[in-house]
């Protein structure tokens, strides 16, 4: 037996089990660590089915950037009270049980091997504009799924800034958080762009980069270095559609002209690419970094504050 | 050296595991959200024995962009977290 | 096995020892100030042995630059997120133990 | 190939762009793409009409590998139906939401999900229906957080939670078919997939998903709350168009990626579904007291109308249950206006406070009547034609029993329809002081209940359209 | 043992065991992460099927399906974390002045 497989085997065991104990956890903050754990599991498990681009993704948004989200959670939802009523854990396993062998069996049941749409991926990357396989599915092949995918984005970002949004607590921060903050912005920012330039022929692209400067963007507004970004600013509603309006902007005249939606053509297609990504990485990256003043603590009665802390002591 | 990076960075992620316990148990928040900062570290260092292992750099952008976000959820927790005043209690 | 192979699987192994240190620190310290020295310093050197372990056998002088700025940005966080950690704790008022 | 297709889904998207980007004055961009995008809708359907099937290839890449729109008849016919009902009732949000803030927001929601459900009617793309599913059911929380009250939110979340369960089922269904087949394209994947374990389980996993998104009983509990809480113009919007996306998307997988598991056992649980939606749903209409709440449960029931085509199955039944979608997108959609505009005459939608107020606006009281004739299924609405196709179909397949259910359900339509008619001949002594209803509002009313009426006086040409996929005339 | 066999068994189990979690949630915020991993379970499925390819390359359209799926789901997580937030605010608020919230009387 190899230390690969067992590796593998490790992973893959760890999955259901933390997924087991976070359903089933009294806690509130239990489960959130435990969530975020599950993310990292994740990311590993994507690094060794070879899912590079998925793994980069998972690290940033997945354990990074959600993780942070749902810790927010803590400061308003019913903290550790034992609002999980701790009924039928048997009839739960067993159910659990059952549906997981069903799905298993069906899932073991599709045809191996199978050489899925890899052929038609690489027998069309000449045209695609990227040698990176998956840059080109999101960019060009699907590239109708990714511009809904940033809509969708948008969309959430408007219903969370219609709301009005929270203002964080002024604990002063530390000297050493601001410093923090201020190292990591610029490098950000820097790694963003490097991201960006190698989605074109390595794992990499505008999720990854967004992701990585929304994060920066996160810590300096955690650290008060930097204000949240406001909706209602107008450069920033502009910047916030600059991912779709960009594929729509690219796509537009050659469609007018009669060509699909879409189609770069074959000479512009490398550059037609590049300009949607780096406008889809500025909507990416707002939109993530926009999610948090939603989300931020409540402003506390002075009378209610003590009554909040008794739960996690 | 394949065997012996594979045999570490699987007794890594064990020790992540191992160290899951420590959630569980508690008591307070603050004690689970430490554990973040122990398999962040850790994922960091199989990610890069993996990396160093298939000669893959793209693996060690993950590790880089674990590096980036290690602290993260626990910087908000700290920020936007449970709220106390002092003496407030 | 060359003589940098036999150096870097010394690390490697070095480096898993602080890994295991760490977790049995944070399993068996008795409070939340205790535990933390456990995660920040002992994972913290673990890795860092890991990667000069890492860096000993590194394809290129890029390879190696990008696994150091790893582990100093492993570093920075720790750091921070010690200091804010024992902050947040003080201010709730946990006192520090101070040996059973 | 032609443009049009992706006109359709284009010109909402630039008009919500527009209009987020202009603020508080977009009324005059809304309304311009509005027109602009119904204008396409008929242009193309007039396309599909007089040659069959349209086809768009994004990109050019074509299928497998790149994402097709087609649009064929009953598609063409919902992107007319539902774009008009989307747009007439986006103008009574005008009257409701005062110039500001929130009107600006609802309007490019409202824009954003219109975009969404043209791409989901267009699209021909098991993946690109659930990013186009996930982005109405976006919208739709949207819309409905934008209500008065704490209510409203907890309705929002109650309805994103669950809607987010329903996709859950619908990807790893899709994730089975790709890993079987190959492909996401709808039909391409029905040519692939071949009778057997892997097949009936991605339908069972995508009907389970999409049902619970339909609100398909008996996992309907929390989709009333949402449309009695949120804005009037949201709710006509959700329960008349955005209600019915995931029956749309089931209605048009079922007829080309799944035709061959519809006589296995999924189909005919959802059928038991269906039918005791229409039974159930139909009897707590008739408990309610609140008319917002008797809409919602009756929209319940016509849901469970439309999933009788799962079972029945044959082309007739596929018809009836697109006409049941048409005509009653215009009719619920007549009410919810017509019944706003009564809440704002009178501060509430208690039904035993109608007399009054109905005496007062008997305008929008006729809308609302018209609408109700619609429910019930008698001519001359169109109602009655949907109805009419269904319990033809069930009796030409020999399974009778689903015409009786759909007999059964008519009558208690007509039950809770009369108590509500009732109340406007109820003379009410003394007349209660209650302002007049918006008037923008009543024409909308007025306007959207002309339309479930024409829809049962003028069937050739939506018929002719709901039939054309299937090769056979009216 | 193949890898993707492995992995496609933890993804099963991992959506049923969140998918059930998921279903008797009471609190939204359970339910949500529940439901969050619940996908992860699925994207599991897809990146696995990806995997049984004979040359070792893994077939990129799940991959690119599942970035998608992920950004989209983070998008909906937010929304989620944001209304309840605004749903305990509002209850919260009332609660202050008619003091008959039900959480204020458990604590």
């Amino acid at each position: 037996m190899t230390f690969d497989w067992l590796l593998d085997a490790t992973v893959a065991a760890a999955l259901p089990l933390v997924a087991w104990t976070v359903a089933r956890s009294v806690a509130l903050s239990r489960a959130i660590v435990l969530f975020i754990a599950f993310g990292l599991l994740s990311a590993l498990a994507w690094t060794r089915l070879g899912a590079i681009d998925v793994a980069l993704v998972e690290a940033s948004v997945g354990a990074g950037l959600s993780g942070a989200l749902v810790m927010s959670a803590l400061s308003w939802a019913n903290l550790d009270e034992a609002t999980v009523a701790r009924r039928s854990v048997i009839a739960r396993a067993f159910v659990a049980a059952a549906i997981a062998l069903c799905l298993g069996a069906v899932l073991l049941g599709v045809p191996d091997p199978s050489e899925g749409l890899l052929g038609d991926v690489s027998a069309n990357l000449g045209d695609a504009g990227v040698h990176q396989p998956i840059t080109a599915v999101l960019m060009s092949y699907r590239g109708y799924d990714t511009l809904f995918e940033l809509v969708v984005l948008i969309s959430a970002a408007l219903t969370i800034g219609a709301a009005k949004s929270a203002r964080l607590e002024a604990r002063p921060g530390s000297d050493l958080l601001r410093a923090l903050a201020d190292a990591l912005l610029p490098l950000c920012i820097v790694l963003s762009a490097y991201f960006l330039w190698r989605g074109s022929n390595a794992p990499g692209g505008a999720f990854q980069g967004g992701a990585v400067l929304a994060g920066g963007v996160l810590v300096s507004t955690l650290a008060e270095r930097l204000r949240r970004p406001r909706l209602t600013v107008w450069w920033i509603r502009a910047a916030l559609v600059l991912g779709p309006a960009s594929f729509l902007l690219v796509g537009m005249p050659r469609f007018v002209e009669g060509a699909p939606f879409l189609e770069y053509g074959p000479q512009s297609a490398s550059r037609a690419i590049f300009a949607i990504e780096l406008g889809s990485l500025v909507t990416i990256a707002l939109v993530l970094a926009s999610f948090f003043p939603g989300v931020g603590p409540l402003e506390t009665a002075p009378d209610a504050s003590s009554e909040r802390t008794r739960g996690h002591r | 050296m394949h065997q012996l990076r594979t045999g570490v960075a699987t007794f890594l992620l064990a020790n992540v595991l191992v160290g899951l316990v420590r959630i569980a148990r508690g008591p307070t928040p603050a004690d689970r959200i430490l554990v973040t900062q122990l398999f962040g570290t850790s994922a960091v260092a199989v990610l890069l024995l993996l990396a160093a292992d298939q000669g893959a750099s793209s693996i060690r952008d993950v590790a880089l962009i674990f590096a980036l976000f290690g602290g993260v959820s626990l910087l908000a927790f700290v920020r936007l977290g449970p709220r106390v005043r002092r003496g407030g209690r | 096995m060359t003589v940098s192979g036999v150096f870097s699987a010394g690390f490697l192994l070095a480096g898993a020892f602080f890994f295991l240190a760490g977790t049995v620190g944070i399993l068996r310290f008795p409070d939340i100030f205790t535990r933390l020295h456990a995660v920040t310093k002992a994972d913290n050197l673990g890795l860092g042995l890991v990667t000069v372990s890492l860096m000993l056998e590194a394809p290129s002088y890029a390879a190696a630059l990008d696994l150091a700025i790893v582990w100093l940005l492993v570093l920075l966080w720790s750091s921070v997120a010690a200091q804010l950690v024992a902050r947040d704790a003080l201010d709730r008022g946990e006192v520090p133990w101070r040996g059973a | 190939m032609s443009a049009w297709p992706a006109w359709t889904v284009v010109i909402p998207l630039v008009g919500a762009f527009a209009s987020w980007l202009v603020g508080r004055k977009s009324a005059f961009v809304a309304i311009a793409s509005a027109l602009a995008t119904v204008g396409v809708t008929v242009v193309l359907a007039l396309e599909v009409h007089a040659r069959g099937t349209v086809l768009h290839r994004v990109g050019g890449w074509g299928a497998p590998l790149g994402i097709e729109l087609r649009v064929d008849g009953p598609a063409a016919l919902l992107l007319v139906v539902l774009g008009i009902v989307t747009a007439l009732t986006s103008a009574s949000a005008v009257a409701h939401f005062p110039m500001g803030r929130r009107r600006s927001t609802f309007i490019t929601l409202w824009l954003i999900a219109w975009a969404g459900l043209n791409a989901l009617l267009v699209s021909a793309d098991l993946f690109n229906l659930y990013v186009a599913l996930e982005l109405i059911t976006l919208t739709s929380v949207g819309l409905i957080s934008l209500g008065p009250s704490r209510e409203s939110i907890r309705a929002a979340l109650q309805y994103l939670l669950v809607a987010i369960l329903g996709s859950l089922g619908y990807l790893l269904g899709v994730a089975l078919v790709y890993g079987e087949c190959a492909t996401l394209d709808v039909a391409l994947a029905g040519e692939r997939l071949a009778r057997g374990t892997v097949s009936s389980a991605a339908f069972a996993l995508v009907a389970a998903g999409l049902s619970l998104k339909s609100g398909l009983f008996p996992l309907h509990a929390w989709l009333p709350s949402a449309y009695a809480n949120a804005p009037s113009p949201a709710a006509a919007l959700l329960s008349g168009v955005l209600g019915k996306a995931a029956f749309v998307v089931l209605y048009r997988i079922t007829g080309e990626t799944f035709p061959l598991v519809l006589d296995a056992a999924p189909a005919q649980i959802v059928g038991v579904q269906a039918g005791a939606a229409i039974v159930w749903c139909s009897l707590l209409a008739l408990r309610q007291r609140r008319l917002k709440m008797l809409i919602a449960y009756s929209s319940l029931a016509q849901i469970g109308y439309m999933f009788l085509a799962i079972p029945i199955g044959t082309p007739l039944a596929r018809a009836g249950a697109l006409y049941i979608a048409i005509s009653h997108a215009a009719a619920s959609a007549a009410i919810f206006t017509a019944t706003g505009a009564l809440e704002r005459a009178s501060g509430n939608d208690s039904i035993d406070a109608l007399p009054g107020v109905a005496q007062r606006n008997p305008l929008t009281f006729f809308s609302l009547a018209i609408g109700g004739v619609n429910l019930m299924g008698l001519p001359p609405t169109g109602g009655f034609i949907a109805k009419w196709l269904l319990v033809r179909a069930a009796l030409e397949s020999g399974q009778w029993w689903w015409a009786v259910v759909v007999l059964v359900g008519g009558l208690i339509a007509a039950a809770y329809v009369f108590r509500v008619l009732r109340e406007a001949f109820v003379p009410a002594v003394p007349l209660p002081a209650t302002a007049d209803a918006p008037q923008l509002a009543e024409v909308v009313s007025l306007l959207l209940a002309a339309v479930s009426l024409l829809l049962g006086v003028s069937p050739s040409w939506p018929l002719s359209l709901a039939m054309q996929s299937l090769g056979e005339g009216p | 043992m193949s890898q993707w066999i492995l992995y496609a068994a933890s993804a099963a189990a991992t959506v049923a065991i969140a998918g059930v979690g998921a279903f008797v949630a009471v609190e939204p915020v359970r339910r949500l992460l529940s439901i969050n991993i619940a996908y992860s379970g699925v994207f599991m499925a897809f990146v696995a099927l990806a995997r049984r390819t004979t040359s070792g390359e893994a077939d990129p359209v799940p991959h690119a399906l599942v970035l998608t799926g992920i950004v989209v789901s983070v998008s909906s997580t937010a929304l989620a974390l944001s209304l309840t937030r605004r749903l305990v605010r509002a209850t919260e608020r009332s609660g202050r002045d008619s003091s008959s919230s039900p959480d204020e009387r458990e604590a």
